[in-house]
């Protein structure tokens, strides 16, 4: 793992945009890794991938080698993401049908899944597929097996609700979509890994350990 | 070679399908949708249907139309919320159909089971969700796994690039989604396909899905858009 | 299911050759059907197939459409049958790894098996893969999937042993290879039907019903 | 693209293998047997190895001789039984080798829950016979089933026919058997080519062993016999 924030001090002394929480995420990943990145926030993490950085991307509609957007005259319907979207295949590409696909993620092939998130808790349990509200019409996708399938997984998220509540609580109150399962958590305020120990700062942006506490009314250890 | 019979037109080719049947339906989104199979479908009139599927449909586009019009008593699906599944969103509210929500690679795991005679399998997909709620769990090498079942079906709609003679079909990129479990899960599968080519004209090292697999196949050379919306007025 | 037999009044009057009970064995396999057939004996199923019979052969280490051995100059190493034999690919042939030709196989997509045996009971256990020597070298391969996994299992074998035993039996005494999963039995002498209520002959050659009972010490069905 | 290496020579690609590693070796007898990547495990010297394996060696090819030498504590396999097993038979007989007999479909469906995550699944092949003997079962619908664990290993050595820069394989014929469910199955994968090809010279739709799967590839344009008969002399 690369960390490249102490390349940009500027990430330090405010809170983070989407766009630095994406390459802040995209600077842990290791040359070579191959990566899930889940819809939404996590989808930008690929323009901050460095080209020659040598990152496979997997979705988990069956293909390896997953290229960014074609130009509109080029959108092949045959070819989509896990939201969807066109995109488009590098060389050295390959398809497999939806089986051989979760078999990749639920194996532990992958090296790292970027997901986003309602609630992670302390201990990495990750609420992100249903904010339970009663006769909400449900959808799940691939997101329990993306939790749990990949050798490391991560949420990028803000750390703050709308209405200002903790999304990084010390329990989930949502349905869960895994138990244990997140290992980090990015942040516009704070980098945070998560565990059976409980919540550690790795990082903050425009705060501080203690207010960080604060917020969250939670107990932070401190990354040594 | 083999027993796949070359169908005439998607309704000849989807035969008779009984009320009550359990059919799988191709297609993650319109990639890779049976979607002259699934208007045939609608068409051929059966009703109480199961329909798994990854999705529940997308505008008026068949399989929603199926949901509209109260032919299907229960989805088995992964994501059926879409921003266009009103259909579905309509059905599931007033409770005109039943919704079994899988997560994505359950699913396909499931219906890969049936397909390779595999009573049932421990995954850890799931567990301590609202989704494993009353099934059976046990820990295996310290990990929590969950018992899940295969989902055999009836019927199963595919849609490939090419079949030949024999049967055999290759797709098109990530169409190829859930066709080939599909394919291996029912008891009839019927492939819709752009192009069939004689028997020899496909590579055997790239079968994606031997024609054993596949009872009938019908050539739709242009299928019917998508998310097709239906005439109004 | 054709039964050519009544074209061949010959084969009613005398015990059949090993070839006569391939013939047999053909002539009992709808056209189309998948096809997979065991070492030994019921290889030679594959000559009495006609050729417009559009019988389709599968072997299990992973190929569909397998065509007769090749002529010495074509043998390829890469491409032999579950017997390690030299084999050929016909036209709408199809190529799969080993978990898949046994799903194949395993999850009900082979019309008929065709297995030999060292001994059938009436109930239609099957013991095919070993004598039980002690020290013997065990070996199973594929025997245990193919006997459960098919539509269909039939078996060919003499209905005796070289020292005169019968080798359909009341119960198996040898290791079986699977429960209750043998449908027919084709014998140099009858060929019979075996399971839940116990054999019951189906044709005989060269002896008769009473015959069959003392030779086996078994009470027969008839078939209607 | 991708972290797959290409390897000088077989030795080179194998790199460290501990003392009582699992091993798995693809290949179904002599057709898509890894020899030369066998011949290095022989150099390498590792020992007190668990073999997974179809059959048990041949002749005095390297899998044989590895028997042969006492490297082999353990194998998995279905058909260990040769005309010309001998260096198999003989340890066997003598307790130098244990052996896991284990029926062929259920070793390529526990390589392949290894590969899936599966944390164990039911089967109904060997129920009632000695094989399923001390294993837990259940009755499934009707049908009586064993319980089934994967079957992980620290090093697979596969044979395919090409591979690209990306690790991506393909493999010709039915020399393809247990190569892609072992290569998914191990920690470690290497793989044995005849030829490497650049990223991009395989049809992304008929590439059977993504790269993902694989860690090191050796060109081996010349491979060894496949029934190695050792000089001597």
């Amino acid at each position: 793992m690369t960390h490249l924030h102490d390349a940009r001090p500027a990430a330090a002394t405010a809170p983070l945009s989407k766009t630095q929480i994406a390459a802040r995420v995209a600077a842990d990943i290791a040359p070579g890794s191959y990566v899930n990145l889940g819809i939404g926030l996590p989808t930008l993490v690929a323009d901050h991938l460095a080209p020659g950085s040598g990152v496979t991307l997997h979705t988990e509609n069956g293909m390896l080698g997953m290229g960014p957007a074609p130009d509109p005259d080029d959108v092949d319907p045959d070819l989509v993401n896990a939201g969807k979207i066109p995109v488009t295949e590098l060389p050295g590409a390959s398809y497999f049908h939806q089986a051989d696909s979760f078999a990749m993620m639920r194996g532990g092939h992958i090296d790292v899944c970027v997901l986003g998130a309602f609630q992670v808790s302390a201990t990495g349990d990750l609420a992100n597929w249903s904010t339970g509200e009663p006769g909400a019409v449900p959808a799940v996708g691939g997101a329990m097996d993306l939790a749990v399938g990949a050798r490391r997984t991560v949420v990028t998220m803000t750390l703050l609700t709308k209405d200002g509540s903790p999304k990084l609580v010390e329990r989930c109150t949502l349905p869960l979509t895994g138990v244990g399962c997140v290992s980090r958590v990015y942040t516009d305020l704070a980098v945070l890994d998560v565990g059976p120990d409980g919540a550690r700062v790795v990082e903050t942006f425009g705060t501080t350990h203690d207010e960080l506490e604060t917020l969250l009314g939670l107990t932070l250890g401190r990354t040594s | 070679m083999s027993r796949t019979v070359l169908a005439r037109d998607p309704l000849d080719a989807i035969g008779d399908v009984a009320d009550g049947a359990t059919v799988m339906i191709g297609g993650f989104g319109p990639a890779g949708q049976p979607v002259d199979l699934v208007e045939a479908l609608l068409e051929q009139g059966a009703t109480g249907l199961v329909v798994v599927s990854n999705n529940a449909g997308n505008g008026e586009d068949p399989l929603a139309r199926l949901i509209r019009d109260g032919r299907v008593a229960r989805m088995v699906c992964s994501f059926p919320r879409q921003v266009d599944s009103w259909h579905f969103d309509a059905a599931y509210r007033s409770g005109a159909v039943e919704l079994e929500l899988v997560p994505q690679g359950n699913l396909a795991e499931r219906i890969r089971a049936a397909g390779a005679g595999i009573g049932a399998f421990y995954t850890p997909t799931g567990y301590g969700t609202p989704l494993a709620e009353g099934k059976e769990h046990r820990r295996i090498d310290g990990v929590d796994h969950v018992l899940e079942y295969p989902i055999h079906a009836d019927l199963a709609l595919v849609r490939a690039d090419r079949a030949d003679g024999a049967g055999n079909l290759v797709y098109r990129k990530t169409a190829r989604n859930f066709g080939p479990v599909m394919a291996a899960a029912a008891r009839r599968t019927v492939a819709q396909v752009r192009e069939v080519v004689p028997t020899g004209a496909l590579d055997p090292e790239a079968v994606v899905t031997p024609g054993i697999y596949v009872d009938a196949v019908v050539e739709v050379a242009a299928p019917l858009p998508a998310r097709t919306t239906e005439a109004r007025a």
